[in-house]
């Protein structure tokens, strides 16, 4: 059965594509859909059910990365059917009720999609069994969250809760993540399991102070609790289903469940006691203070969250097992009573269309129903007896009179907690009077009346169930709060009894109290708001937001100051890091001279690097002169191909000639738009800088060239010699090593060079539309544009050229060439055309799409790679055989030429898509003025 | 004896090489230079044929054909750019 | 030394000398007009020789059969020629000075 | 006919020819793919091929051919007298070569030619419309009689190659 834990995942992320793919299916065909996954998730479950609640835990698990200890690993216990109840449950009543709120011109795909999405992370927290897949998933609803709070992107307080809620819970999340790292470092592995059966080590371990801090930084932030609950209020910018899903039901629990996950590993110290309670506490009564002077009925609901998921903290801070049942059972009652308050809520604000408690007044003669529903759900909040919040309220009430966590003064928590619960009744009871009673509403736009039947419905469920707990606890949720409670604290918890009635005792008396004292309070609540009033409050959005433009600003600031856009200067950084990082460890050795000796001088080659250098230094000297610079710096290529063919690289020489023409084709049409001559500018100082700088480049370069040279390297380079043609069937090294050995490089590199021409052809359309009417010295060019001589040569030279590429590529696995050269060779041949015959000639002539030419070339080349998968091998493992065919003699047919051939197309497409655009962009721009002929 | 004469011919082709190079840095037009340049291809192709008997081997042909190709490709491309500034219009 | 051997070496010998040539003349001669003779004409054709050279040693001294070397004279009896058309385009047109002994200067197209 | 296979059947000859020699072998491979791609390729680049006079006498255009070779055998001798002789002494010039040649490739044949051959280089084509030139500027290292060197080129060089394409003079 744990083969059916992937598929639970797996279901929603069907749904999302589904929804994604085919979006003009009509709205009730979406919800459908959307409403698949929760449907089909609860069908999964149901049959694990029986030995979930005996205990048994079903585990599913793959290697992934096994060198990081990270596995695919898939638990699911009690606790984790709990949370996937609720996940699935409300997520199902929120998906049928999404239907129902969502206007008309609201993308229903975007919505649901990132519904699914998140609800897809958040079972994921719940079935992971290793805390760094965990992790993972974690991350994914804070960005699904996000996604879905700022769902109304044209809204502005959409936009920056959701960059808030970002912000606050991904930091948190990295916290976590460094938390969950030393966590399983200490433990010795990331496995659920093994952690969970070393929680005294882990609490012995020196570290253990950092890791719970960091833990619970990630629960913290995520959970709302003090001081980082700001977030939680603004998120409420979110469309209702969001928030009464993410933002009260389940993912705010996600601290809370990593918490109870943890349990048995990170808890059960005066640390963690102390922390966990004084952070519980502190948010229960911020929480409760604050949503009573909430105007917005989302802000009260959220304040209320923020108190009750301070309430649940509080409790697994409390230093008994039972707490921690108690903990657990008010999950499950908040997530139901708290998710119908938000259905009403989005109910009211969808047909009253505002969500401000000092307008909408007296709702129960428009909508009695509703009304109804929403009363005793906030009957349930308040703790009113006979609903399911009463249960728990009495359960925690009793937990906080057997603590001793804060020593002495230990007896001061039940007085908060009673406090904490007169503020609840108060503003349950200013959640129901001030918005269904209380007068008539004030300034409305439209005249409210009850939402369509079927929107009603997800809340007379879960209002049902708020009652049905409330009376029958035992027979509705006995068993699977025990399990999960057994699951989370890995042994069985002390008795306890889930009665509607306990006799007269202690909570009781703390109930009575706090519920007069609250109507008491609702009553004067005059004098409390006139009170608050005069507290200046700089809302916590405002003072993020401040900060993030702060920081942005200092990130420009800091952008400007490291990118000022001087080629120069970001030329010289580099070269000076390279200078730095390489001349620093040749300061450590003794000598450059290593053990090979050196060899007789080549004169020959001598006087060629000679001619090198002259022509370099020539290119330096007469650097303003651009197009006598590229002249000499063609020979410095012509040079550097010869030296190469002269120690034995013909690959390197045939692909640096070729390179070298399409350089100089490209640096001449950029020239073009330059000025000739650029004027001489550098002061002294610049030029004595400069020449520092290279002055040091060369004496590092040159030295490490040395060292390298005379030492005898135990390179790779025999491994390849040796496996070339055995392993590769070419004899080729250089060719097969590209496309076979490190294909997986070269499938990266033509990808590269695809995207380079794709972003040049792209920043193209920028470039100013100009055309110099005079060259360098002020003659006007020559007026035929294509001479007749060149014409016909160049026709003729065309099917050579392409006879040649052919050549060069299909021997290039057993000899110099290959897909590489030969495409160059196509794409000058190609660009010849366009010189001598201009581009209005060649257009209607070649009739190809050259981005699609580099997008086939790349698919040809990954299809190559896949195609090994059909085999069961990894990516790009090449292929290659010899055949007899009966009067042609031997054929080798490799793998590796397909390969080549995407090599060859990519090369094509993307040195063409350059050159010819660059160079049809003057054409596009040619002035009406022309000379006579 | 054959491969002292094969060293020789290669010397004064190389010798030929530096020749262009003077010429090459010596100008005065851009043409000139350029000539010069076009001159330096030809004669390696002429080093590459030389140093292939040398060697015993073929492989060195394709260099110098692509050079032949290549050359003539880079050439003409300046010489439309001297003559008319956009070489592809 | 074999009768092919001196063949050979007297084909290359031929072939350099006239390589040589062709970057004197490119030194030597007065203007860009004269110079251009050099490459266009010398050039070739001591490459050709050193193509015939290199003919006959692959095709009769090693006897293995060597034809990519024509494939490189027919190229540069292709292309020299429009090389040098081009060429000799852009030096009229940036109106390089011919030595002074030059006939026909009339001749030149006037733009 | 200007998009089958065999539209160009010198050109594919040309083609197959260059395709052996590259591999330096004339195995049944080579000369099986060196078919294929001697018509595959002049057809796949048939767009960047205008319409050309096609060869009539292959007899002569091969006696052409061995003609130039010789004379740029000779021609070379002379470069060498000039060369190496003094620059004082040098008759550099200009002469226009009427032409009777008009269609394009003939034209590039006869000017590439005429580069190749007796110390001179094809400057320009005059005037400079494309479509039908009138002369040929040539440039002449060693000038000696004008008249007599245009009754020589048009006579060795251009009447042959009018028979070769059998163009109307």
């Amino acid at each position: 059965m744990a083969l059916l834990l992937p598929w639970i995942l797996s279901i929603p992320l069907f749904s999302i594509v589904i929804l994604l793919l085919f979006r003009q299916l009509s709205r009730n065909q979406q919800t459908l859909i959307a409403l698949l996954a929760p449907i089909a998730g609860l069908l999964l479950l149901a049959p694990m059910i029986p030995d979930l609640l005996q205990g048994a835990v079903f585990q599913q698990q793959w290697q992934w990365l096994p060198v990081l200890g990270l596995q695919w690993t898939f638990r699911l216990d009690a606790l984790a059917l709990l949370f996937s109840f609720l996940i699935f449950g409300i997520g199902l009543l929120v998906i049928f009720y999404a239907r129902y709120y969502l206007s008309a011109s609201d993308p229903m795909p975007r919505f649901y999609a990132s519904l699914l999405l998140f609800m897809l992370a958040m079972l994921g927290i719940v079935l992971s069994g290793n805390v760094l897949q965990l992790w993972m998933f974690w991350e994914l609803t804070s960005i699904s969250s996000f996604l879905l709070i700022s769902y109304w992107s044209h809204r502005s307080d959409a936009r920056k809760g959701a960059r808030l809620a970002l912000t606050v819970t991904a930091a948190g999340g990295l916290a976590l993540l460094v938390g969950l790292i030393l966590l399983g470092q200490v433990a010795g592995s990331y496995q659920l399991d093994v952690i969970l059966s070393k929680g005294p080590q882990i609490i012995a371990d020196a570290q253990y102070p950092l890791i719970l801090v960091l833990i619970l930084l990630g629960a913290f932030t995520k959970s709302a609790q003090f001081p980082f609950h700001f977030w939680l209020p603004n998120a409420m910018a979110a469309p209702t289903p969001v928030s009464a899903y993410l933002h009260s039901a389940t993912m705010v629990k996600a601290g809370i469940f990593l918490l109870i996950r943890l349990y048995p590993a990170i808890a059960g110290t005066d640390l963690w006691f102390s922390l966990v309670s004084l952070a519980g506490l502190l948010t229960l009564l911020t929480g409760a203070y604050f949503a009573l002077f909430q105007h917005d009925i989302k802000g009260l609901l959220a304040y209320s969250t923020i108190s009750h998921l301070g309430l649940i903290t509080l409790l697994l801070g409390l230093d008994t097992d039972l707490a921690t049942v108690a903990a657990i059972f008010h999950i499950i009652n908040h997530a139901v009573f708290k998710a119908s308050l938000f259905m009403a809520a989005g109910i009211i604000d969808h047909e009253t269309g505002s969500r401000d408690m000092r307008k909408i007044n007296g709702l129960w003669h428009f909508m009695p129903v509703t009304a109804s529903l929403a009363m005793v759900a906030a009957a349930s909040m308040a703790g009113v007896p006979l609903l399911n919040g009463f249960l728990s309220k009495e359960m925690f009430f009793s937990q906080t009179l057997h603590q001793s966590v804060l020593g002495a003064l230990s007896w001061l928590l039940p007085l908060l907690a009673t406090l904490a619960a007169v503020f609840s009744v108060a503003y349950s009871a200013r959640f129901i009077h001030d918005v269904f009673f209380n007068g008539k509403p004030i300034g409305l736009d439209k005249i409210p009346h009850e939402p369509p039947r079927y929107m009603r419905v997800p809340m007379e469920v879960l209002v049902a169930l708020c009652i049905g707990v409330g009376v029958f606890p035992q027979w509705l949720v006995g068993d699977i709060l025990l399990a999960a409670s057994t699951a989370a604290l890995q042994q069985t918890p002390p008795a306890y009894s889930l009665a509607l009635w306990h006799g007269l005792n202690l909570p009781l008396l703390m109930s009575v109290v706090a519920f007069v004292a609250g109507i008491v309070l609702y009553i004067n609540r005059k004098e409390l708001f006139l009170f608050q009033a005069g507290f200046q409050s700089t809302l916590a959005i405002h003072r993020f937001e401040g900060q993030v433009q702060r920081l942005v600003q200092r990130c420009r600031q800091f952008s400007q100051w490291a990118e000022p856009g001087r080629l120069q200067w970001y030329i010289a950084a580099m070269l000076w890091a390279t200078v730095l990082l390489a001349g620093y460890p040749l300061l450590q050795l003794n000598s450059l001279q290593g053990e090979r000796g050196l060899l007789p001088t080549d004169w020959f080659s001598a006087v060629l690097v000679v001619i090198m250098v002259l022509a370099a230094m020539a290119t330096v000297i007469w650097q303003r002169q651009r197009l006598l610079a590229l002249i000499m710096i063609s020979v410095v290529g012509l040079m550097l191909s010869l030296l190469f063919i002269r120690f034995s690289a013909p690959d390197l020489a045939l692909t640096q000639l070729a390179v070298e023409v399409a350089t100089a084709v490209l640096l001449m049409l950029a020239l073009y738009f330059l000025p000739h001559r650029s004027p001489k500018q550098s002061a002294h100082a610049t030029l004595l800088r400069d020449l520092i700088l290279a002055g040091s480049c060369a004496i590092v370069v040159g030295s490490l060239a040395y060292l390298m040279l005379t030492h005898q390297a135990d390179s790779v380079s025999s491994y390849f010699l040796a496996n070339a043609k055995s392993g590769g069937g070419g004899t080729n090294v250089v060719n097969v090593i590209l496309v076979d050995f490190r294909g997986f490089d070269t499938f990266g590199e033509i990808t590269v060079l695809g995207i380079a021409a794709l972003g040049i052809y792209k920043l193209l359309t920028g470039i100013p539309r100009f055309k110099p009417s005079a060259d360098a010295d002020g003659r006007s060019w020559a007026l035929d544009a294509h001479p007749l001589l060149l014409r016909v040569v160049s026709q003729g030279l065309l099917p050579l050229a392409l006879l040649v590429s052919v050549y060069l590529f299909f021997r290039g696995h057993n000899l110099p060439g290959g897909g590489f050269v030969a495409g160059l060779v196509t794409a000058v041949a190609l660009i010849m055309q366009y010189i001598a015959h201009g581009v209005d000639w060649v257009k209607p002539r070649l009739n190809l799409q050259f981005s699609a030419l580099v997008a086939s070339g790349i698919l040809i080349a990954w299809l190559t790679g896949a195609f090994s998968w059909l085999f069961g091998k990894p990516f790009l493992t090449s292929w290659f055989d010899y055949f007899d065919i009966p009067l042609l003699g031997q054929i080798e047919l490799a793998s590796a030429i397909a390969f080549d051939l995407g090599v060859y197309l990519t090369v094509v497409g993307s040195t063409l898509l350059i050159l010819a655009n660059l160079g049809k962009l003057t054409t596009r721009h040619k002035p009406e003025h022309r000379g006579q002929i | 004896m054959f491969s002292l004469i094969l060293l020789a011919v290669m010397a004064v082709i190389i010798l030929a090489l530096c020749l262009n190079i003077w010429s090459l840095l010596r100008g005065p037009a851009v043409a000139d230079r350029l000539l010069a340049l076009d001159t330096m291809y030809i004669n390696s192709i002429a080093l590459l044929l030389v140093y292939g008997v040398y060697a015993s081997s073929q492989l060195y042909f394709e260099a110098a054909l692509l050079i032949a190709m290549l050359g003539f490709v880079s050439t003409v491309a300046v010489c439309k750019f001297l003559l008319r500034g956009d070489i592809i219009e | 030394m074999t009768t092919l051997e001196w063949l050979i070496s007297g084909l290359l010998c031929v072939g350099a000398l006239f390589v040589l040539l062709g970057s004197v003349a490119l030194l030597k001669l007065p203007d860009f007009y004269t110079r251009l003779h050099g490459p266009t004409k010398a050039t070739t054709l001591g490459l050709g020789s050193l193509v015939l050279a290199s003919m006959v040693f692959f095709n009769l001294q090693l006897e293995t059969l060597s034809l990519q070397q024509l494939l490189i004279a027919l190229f540069l009896f292709i292309s020299a020629p429009v090389t040098a058309h081009m060429l000799i385009k852009v030096a009229m047109h940036h109106k390089l000075k011919h030595h002074h002994t030059t006939q026909g200067v009339d001749k030149l197209p006037a733009d | 006919m200007q998009n089958s296979l065999f539209a160009t059947p010198l050109r594919s000859t040309l083609l197959f020819l260059v395709w052996c020699a590259l591999h330096n072998s004339v195995s049944p491979v080579v000369l099986l793919s060196g078919v294929i791609l001697a018509l595959l390729i002049p057809w796949v680049s048939r767009g960047f091929r205008e319409v050309q006079p096609q060869v009539k006498r292959y007899g002569l255009f091969g006696r052409y051919l061995l003609m130039v070779l010789w004379d740029i055998v000779v021609a070379n001798l002379q470069v060498v007298k000039v060369v190496l002789g003094r620059n004082s002494a040098l008759k550099p010039g200009f002469v226009l070569l009427p032409l009777d040649l008009k269609e394009p490739l003939p034209l590039t044949i006869l000017a590439a030619t005429i580069c190749l051959t007796p110390g001179t280089v094809s400057a320009e084509l005059l005037p400079r419309e494309a479509d039908a030139p009138q002369f040929l500027l040539l440039h002449v290292l060693d000038l000696q009689d004008e008249a007599a060197l245009i009754r020589e080129l048009k006579q060795r060089y251009e009447a042959p190659l009018q028979e070769i394409f059998a163009c109307s003079v």
